[in-house]
């Protein structure tokens, strides 16, 4: 019956490039649906830009500007502008950008976007790595994760980049993930109907990247939140708020232990056992400030 | 003097051809199994899972379907097994 | 028509004020900066009816007029150096794009070391890109050339961005006498731009999708036929714009006193002016010389050239643009000129003026003599301590 | 005039999808063409690469230094890695007369209308899944497919390809050269 | 020695595993990623004693090599077309403060449209910037000049930075014979760098200030001179690996049967191997044909181009790149440097390969034919539907 | 007796290129002083490219790297691994960038070296504008300043740099104010004893960027941290303490109102007195936050 | 040969400092000039512009229109809006012969061995301390200096300066002509 | 060949010239006043002011005092008056 809960047009059309068990494309696929026809994407270079399928065709039925690898939000801001002025009244201009094109190349353009306000949705599709060119670390990478560039493990911690956009001082920051689409549909309506930047970040199980097989996409991404290591939560105008099954999970042991979570992934495989329970006191931590943060809230 | 082709690129399906040759293993539903609940549908990334017209059929298009199995492990009914497709 | 004591940014201004575009987005660098304070203020005063984005770098301040110019924004931006190369894969992204946009480049010097003067490499580096690069000579040059641009880069064969550039300091910062286009003149001259958005919610398409090995080509070969059709509609504009208005340049090239020369000095930019001052200097002497500034770089007028050449004795090049390794930008599509049409004249090739080392009328002469004197090759002009 | 012009060039072509192990396939060759003390090209051809996507790469193989780089438009050799291709490739047409075409499949190929030509073929899946050869259900039938090539053409010796394979492969190196053994001899010529 | 299969990139990779920088810093970019990865390898299983910046652009990638090397690190990075047009700012200021960085550029289409193929528009826009810019040909050829590039930069005459170019994907990704020098070898040929650090505690400097009009021009001649003495130093050190390692190509160009030629095509890069098999093909029928591989393209080698076309009856000039609204880069100074030397032949200036479109034997061999036909001025090459 | 507890030598040689009674080279000769000899400044385009002096003179008597505007925090990372490598032990590598070249177009390198860890003050003297260039709005200008760009007030409002590179997880964030030279000198040797990248901001009261007559710019300096406007405190591995006298402001009766602050400049000029309200508004919520989470950690 | 030779170019260098007006007087003048129907060039040259800091400026007036934009060596007229800088500048020699110098000085300026020049002064701080134009503590010498110079020199009309004034300057206009005509009346020559 | 001239800038006092004639008021000490408290030397963005050796005097170098009046508006006692040049 979920279908019936969801808009049933596809703006992602079947026969595009990405591979086989793409979370990337299972969030598209519903942030589309969210947003309906009158959504325009900026894409900067990333799988995306494949995923969309080689000229003269697109596997996207939306408008679609592709653009430079650094320059996604600065391109939307133009176009926000432009329509505004043009006098469109109802349109949602939305970046669709990869962790690499957001956190590292990108934000600077973000940042300065964020700072002026544009009325932009901007997506963060987080596969933790440079998917398209092959698996090297991001500065969304964990810490730990193999890469082609981090052989042995990445030396530096993922960027907490929804905090950093909280620190942006913008109206809406939320975290997503593809096995929760409900949570998915509803925060991106909302960030749809608030003006300024919303910034919105999705974790994306990727197969090849992930090293895991590609019919686990979801459970993985489940278990990213189950586990904690993905908190799912939003921002309005500086107030925190877990969402969805992130709520009960300030409680520890309500929490799955991360292991159930790396060990399906090649690319936690060379992990020893202390490596886990250090990235677990990692997760546990976080959990702590989270649980501190709400506390004080309520106090 | 012509005027400009600028490169636009139109929205079809199968941009990148018939990506059911991708496949390597086939997903089968059983209708015995399914209810129809729409899990399937919701977690594909390839927009090929079908609720057919008279809402009484899950229908995967083999055409574009991919073969990554998230149906079948999401399936909360078993419904979906995954078929080795044949190497011709 | 109404005449103002203008600096050449403010000159600029005043064009775009009068283009109306939708959206203006730049990133302030010596010495462009003029140019967008003095937007910013018509914007802040009503003047311009215009969204100012004040972007956080020149590759936003580019990426965000190529996002306006393809939902069908008019747009503008300036820069200068360090700006220009720092916005450098935003420009290639432009061009690529066929967005018309226009944008202004006050020349200054490239760092290191850091140097605010006038210089062409900046410019220049924008000869490949698929940008139509227009220089201008005094702040009414800039004036007439930043309205003209639009027009250029809006005609349905060409669509394709165009550069205005004009010298650090020497016209950028310097006041002269600019007549002014009346709202009405200047909406005679200049439509809103006509072609519609490339991105519609109702026939949904995408810019800039991937191609194999069997689909570029031909994109490229597309940007080059526009750069080929440009070479004629910037003729008729100028044109047109002469029998509106009384002012026009010649077109592609500025001819003076080329008719009958035996010598010629090819330049581009504000040493032109200077430039002539020599040879009317040389001409009162008796001595058939003459300067030809280039005005249009790219499309590049070699037909103009080889023209200008046929009748000449020997001809100097200046390169006010670093050059390692090689000839100058100008000197080597000069020569080649010659070469494809058989002309075989000495050649002298003449890098200088660089990082703002002035170039007086004195030099000119001495270039002059030097031309003359049958000397040719590349050399160094102006160096302390000689070459 | 074509390429052949250049002697003493043998051109292969490699057709299979994402995963398949083409290109690792095309660089063991000019390993064992090296070691014969011949010289070797192998130049994969990029789309975006995804698991289960078409993928084609070529080889060059000659006794002397190779100058040709554009790609291989008339095979002396196809090696058809994965015949649902066939559709978008086209490996009966442009392979050259007295050609080679290896197939990897269960059953004797279909070939249509094409005469002179060496059709082979090889159930080089069976020997993968037989051997534990499988990366994320993929079966990695490059090895036995190497393997027939050896043995159907003169391009170099399967002792070769079994010497080039550690070059190339850190694991299951052993495991390999079984199936390189086993494409060369369960190989069977129409 | 020891010989190996290689990919061009991996090559470039164990040519920098022999030089022992210091500090490689790059960002990934499809075709140059495998580079980097190799590196990373190398340097992982510590058979590289290096650091690995894992820089979060290419801006900042050059500008990480640039703040080692200026205080005395050997470094190397590596990119492609966007990442080297992102970091384009930060190659100007390599070359002026005259680091000795030696850079991988894998040579692929600019976008958009998207494209990863080869295509040298990318290289060449660093051509008026300062690097000396060589192109190797092969995954040998990118071993064997990977190496030379350091003691090239690092040469004291010379102290500017090096681009070592080749194709995408038929030479970074086709894997093919490579021999790899040994650990004795590689350091007989490459010592550490000498030169002390610029930036010293004892005796401290300011490496970029300011320049009044007075003082820049003065600096970019010193480029200018030091690029002029490369012309030589490239000469010297590819006779100078002959003689130790048995490989050399000619130094600044590579001439295949040019001596007694009548038509000769001058191209850059891998097609150089197809454009030899034409001729031998030519050759045996009787047609005097060579090819002119240009491997320096900065310092651009005229003398060597005017030599090789004394004796010739026409050629022809192969740019793969871009070229809108004028001539190819390599043309325009190929013509150039005939125009100098009064050579009056026919040139045919062919566009084409671009975006990875090929270029196979039977092209040259019709672009042969139209030399020898007297074909000239410039044609697009390969056009689906024609010109 | 001041000059006493602080070092002698001088660093900034007299003669240099500021503006008389710039803030910013107040704030550098004490930096310079606490760091000594062993210090290489990179810096990029700014009004610090100038006050340098023309070559081939230098006013500053440590060694220099010059860099592109974008460009600093990446030289500077490349500078640190180079000397770790080349086998030095005991340097300062510092950033001295504006706050354009900061929190704008300096962003993405810094948040990269950030991440990565790099052994690097990093100093961001923030005089709210582009000053080299003439009084251009940046992403660090004040909400409601006039600047060239923003010639009836800037309608964004001032990023929260440190607060940017606190949720970058970076051992040590910190801010001063040359009215305060003691703190400037302890932060400075604080942050130098502390591996990673250190993050100082300073707040540099311009004379003719802000419009006020060049005697003023320590009293007005000193009337930002008393009024509250700016707030002296450090971050250490996440713990936040405010310093100086910034620790009894939490009071508000202990402020100074903020028209004492802004009345001295020209570019609040043209504020009215609700304009005044507003931010005086702004900087008692600001105030109010830290008192929570003061008193949350009390707690 | 000196650009002299272009006929009827008036040239003029101001030496000022950072805060006096120099390059506004400069743009005023060509509004002057423009006024009565000449045409006129500012030339600002633009070094690190610092308050108090030296700062030099030039203008070309003339009948035709302007084509020279290289800097002024050899002026017809200098403006010495602050003689603290004649160590740096030097006014003294540049001027051609038959030239003029104005000098903003309380006293009789020293013009050392230099003959064949026309040399007056003014005490511009004290009009423009008298009037109340100081911004920033510097006396805005700017004004009196246009007026000294157009009263000694026939470049421009006093008249014409005091249109002028209006298109360049938007505060306290009546106060800057009140300095400009002031400066006119004061100026003393040699 | 010649080796390379790489352009390294220098230290010198007195990079921007001799900054004193930027000066248009003059910081000028009453020494009854002064207590050496060393405040005028601790806020001086010049680096210009020195307490002397003997450690009697405060001196200010006006070769390159460019006249800000900071130390003026600091001095906690009053010992500084800013006194205008005159303009020659
Ligand atoms: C300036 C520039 N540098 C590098 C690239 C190459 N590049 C294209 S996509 C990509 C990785 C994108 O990573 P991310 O943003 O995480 O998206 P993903 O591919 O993982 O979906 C890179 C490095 C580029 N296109 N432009
Ligand atoms: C890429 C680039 N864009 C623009 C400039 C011009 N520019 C030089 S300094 C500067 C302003 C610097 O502002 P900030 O960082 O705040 O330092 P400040 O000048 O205020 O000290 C600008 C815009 C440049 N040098 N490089
Ligand atoms: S690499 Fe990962 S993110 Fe990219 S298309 Fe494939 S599955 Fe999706
Ligand atoms: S998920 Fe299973 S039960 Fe639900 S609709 Fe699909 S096949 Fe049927
Ligand atoms: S196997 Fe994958 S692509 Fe096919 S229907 Fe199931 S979820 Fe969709
Ligand atoms: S403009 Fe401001 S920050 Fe820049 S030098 Fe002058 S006083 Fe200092
Ligand atoms: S501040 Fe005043 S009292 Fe203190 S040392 Fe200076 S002059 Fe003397
Ligand atoms: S006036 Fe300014 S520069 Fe001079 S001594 Fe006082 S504080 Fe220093
Ligand atoms: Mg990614
Ligand atoms: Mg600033």
């Amino acid at each position: 019956m979920a279908h019936k809960f969801f808009p049933k047009e596809e703006f992602l059309l079947k026969g595009h490039a990405a591979c086989p068990g793409c979370g990337a494309a299972l969030v598209l696929r519903h942030v589309l649906k969210a947003l309906g026809a009158r959504t325009i994407l900026v894409i900067p270079a990333s799988c995306s830009s494949v995923i969309a399928g080689p000229f003269p065709k697109s596997s996207y039925s939306v408008p679609v500007l592709h653009i430079a690898f650094a320059a996604s939000a600065a391109a939307a801001s133009g176009i926000v502008e432009a329509l505004d002025k043009l006098g469109e009244k109802t349109f949602n201009v939305v970046v669709w950008a990869g962790d690499g094109g957001t956190a590292d190349i990108g934000i600077q353009a973000l940042s300065g976007a964020a700072e002026r306000g544009h009325d932009i949705i901007y997506i963060c599709y987080d596969n933790e790595a440079y998917m398209n060119t092959g698996i090297q670390k991001s500065g969304l990478t964990p810490y730990k994760a193999w890469t082609t560039t981090t052989p042995r493990g990445n030396p530096s911690f993922k960027k907490d980049m929804p905090g950093i956009m909280v620190s942006h001082r913008i109206p809406y920051v939320a975290t997503i993930s593809p096995a929760y689409p409900n949570d998915i549909v509803s925060k991106i309506r909302k960030a749809a109907k608030i003006r300024g930047l919303k910034y919105i970040h999705a974790h994306i199980p990727c197969p090849p990247g992930w090293r895991f097989d590609s019919s686990l996409t979801v459970r993985i991404a489940r278990l990213a939140v189950l586990s904690g290591v993905w908190i799912l939560y939003e921002y309005e105008n500086g107030v925190f708020r877990l969402t969805g099954p992130s709520r009960k999970l300030v409680d520890k042991s309500k929490r799955k232990p991360i292991g159930e979570y790396l060990k399906l992934q090649g690319r936690f495989r060379h992990l020893s056992e202390r490596d886990v329970e250090e990235l677990q006191k990692l997760v546990d931590e976080r959990w702590e400030a989270i649980r501190k943060d709400i506390m004080g809230e309520n106090a | 003097m012509s005027k400009v082709k600028v490169p636009v690129a139109r929205p079809v399906i199968g941009a990148a051809g018939k990506t059911g040759i991708w496949r390597v293993s086939r997903p089968v539903v059983d209708y015995s199994r399914c209810t129809l609940c729409g899990i399937c549908w919701l977690y594909c990334p390839d927009s090929v899972v079908e609720i057919s017209e008279d809402k009484k059929r899950v229908v995967i298009d083999y055409d574009y379907c991919k073969g990554c199995g998230i149906c079948s492990v999401e399936c909360p009914f078993n419904a979906i097994k995954m078929v080795r497709e044949e190497v011709r | 028509m109404k005449r103002m004591v203008l600096s050449g940014n403010y000159a600029a201004a005043y064009a775009v004020k009068a283009a109306k575009p939708h959206v203006v987005s730049a990133y302030p660098i010596t010495p462009q900066t003029t140019v967008i304070e003095k937007i910013s203020e018509f914007v802040e005063k009503g003047e311009l009816d215009a969204k100012v984005i004040r972007v956080e770098s020149e590759h936003s301040a580019m990426a965000s007029v190529i996002g306006a110019a393809a939902v069908g924004a008019r747009v503008y931006t300036a820069t200068s150096s360090q700006g220009l190369l720092y916005m450098y894969e935003m420009c290639w992204w432009a061009a690529g794009a066929r967005l018309p946009i226009v944008m202004g480049v006050v020349t200054r010097a490239i760092a290191p070391p850091w140097s605010i003067w006038t210089d062409h490499s900046d410019i220049l580096t924008l000869r490949d890109s698929g940008w139509i690069i227009m220089f201008a000579a005094s702040a009414q040059e800039v004036y007439d050339m930043t309205l003209q641009a639009y027009r250029i880069a809006e005609e349905q064969c060409v669509s394709l961005p165009v550069a205005v550039a004009w010298d650090a300091f020497v016209v950028s910062h310097t006041y002269e006498p600019v007549d002014i286009l009346d709202d009405e003149e200047a909406k005679d001259f200049i439509r809103p731009r006509e072609e519609k958005s490339l991105i519609d919610f109702e026939d949904p398409g995408s810019l800039g999708n991937l191609t194999y090995p069997d689909t570029y080509q031909e994109m490229r070969y597309d940007i080059s036929r526009a750069m080929d059709n440009a070479l004629s509609i910037i003729r008729d504009i100028d044109e047109e714009f002469g029998k509106k208005f009384g002012r026009k340049y010649g077109g592609l090239v500025e001819k003076y006193l080329c008719g009958d020369a035996d010598y010629i000095i090819f330049l581009v930019g504000a040493a032109g002016g200077d430039a002539r001052v020599a040879t009317n200097i040389l001409r009162r002497q008796g001595v058939k010389v003459g300067i030809c500034r280039i005005r249009s770089i790219k499309p590049f007028p070699y037909k103009e050239i080889i023209d200008v050449c046929s009748r000449a004795k020997a001809i100097a090049v200046l390169d006010r643009s670093s050059v390692f390794g090689g000839k100058g930008p100008l000197a080597v599509n000069i020569r080649a000129a010659l070469h494809e049409s058989g002309i075989n004249i000495p050649v002298l090739e003449v890098v200088g003026g660089l990082g703002g080392r002035d170039i007086s009328v004195e030099d000119f002469l001495e270039i002059f003599r030097l031309v003359i004197k049958g000397k040719k090759g590349l050399i160094w002009w102006g160096l302390k301590g000689g070459e | 005039m074509s390429r052949g012009e250049e002697p003493d060039i043998l051109e292969i072509s490699w057709y299979g999808r994402g995963g398949q192990g083409v290109v690792t396939a095309a660089q063991i060759l000019v390993w064992a063409a090296m070691l014969e003390g011949k010289y070797g090209m192998a130049i994969p051809f990029f789309g975006a690469e995804r698991r289960g996507a078409p993928v084609i790469a070529y080889n060059r193989i000659s006794s002397k230094p190779i100058l040709v780089r554009g790609s291989v438009k008339k095979p002396n050799i196809a090696v058809v890695v994965d015949s649902s291709l066939i559709g978008i490739f086209d490996p009966f047409n442009v392979v050259r007369d007295n050609g080679y075409l290896i197939f990897n499949s269960v059953e004797r190929p279909e070939v249509g209308g094409r005469k002179n030509i060496n059709v082979s073929y090889v159930d080089a899946v069976k020997i993968a899944l037989d051997i534990g050869l499988v990366i994320a259900g993929i079966p990695l039938v490059n090895m036995p497919m190497l393997g027939a090539l050896a043995a159907v053409t003169e391009v170099v010796n399967v002792d070769s390809i079994v010497q080039a394979v550690p070059k190339v492969i850190s694991s299951k190196v052993e495991e390999n050269i079984e199936a390189v053994k086993r494409g060369a001899r369960e190989v069977k010529r129409l």
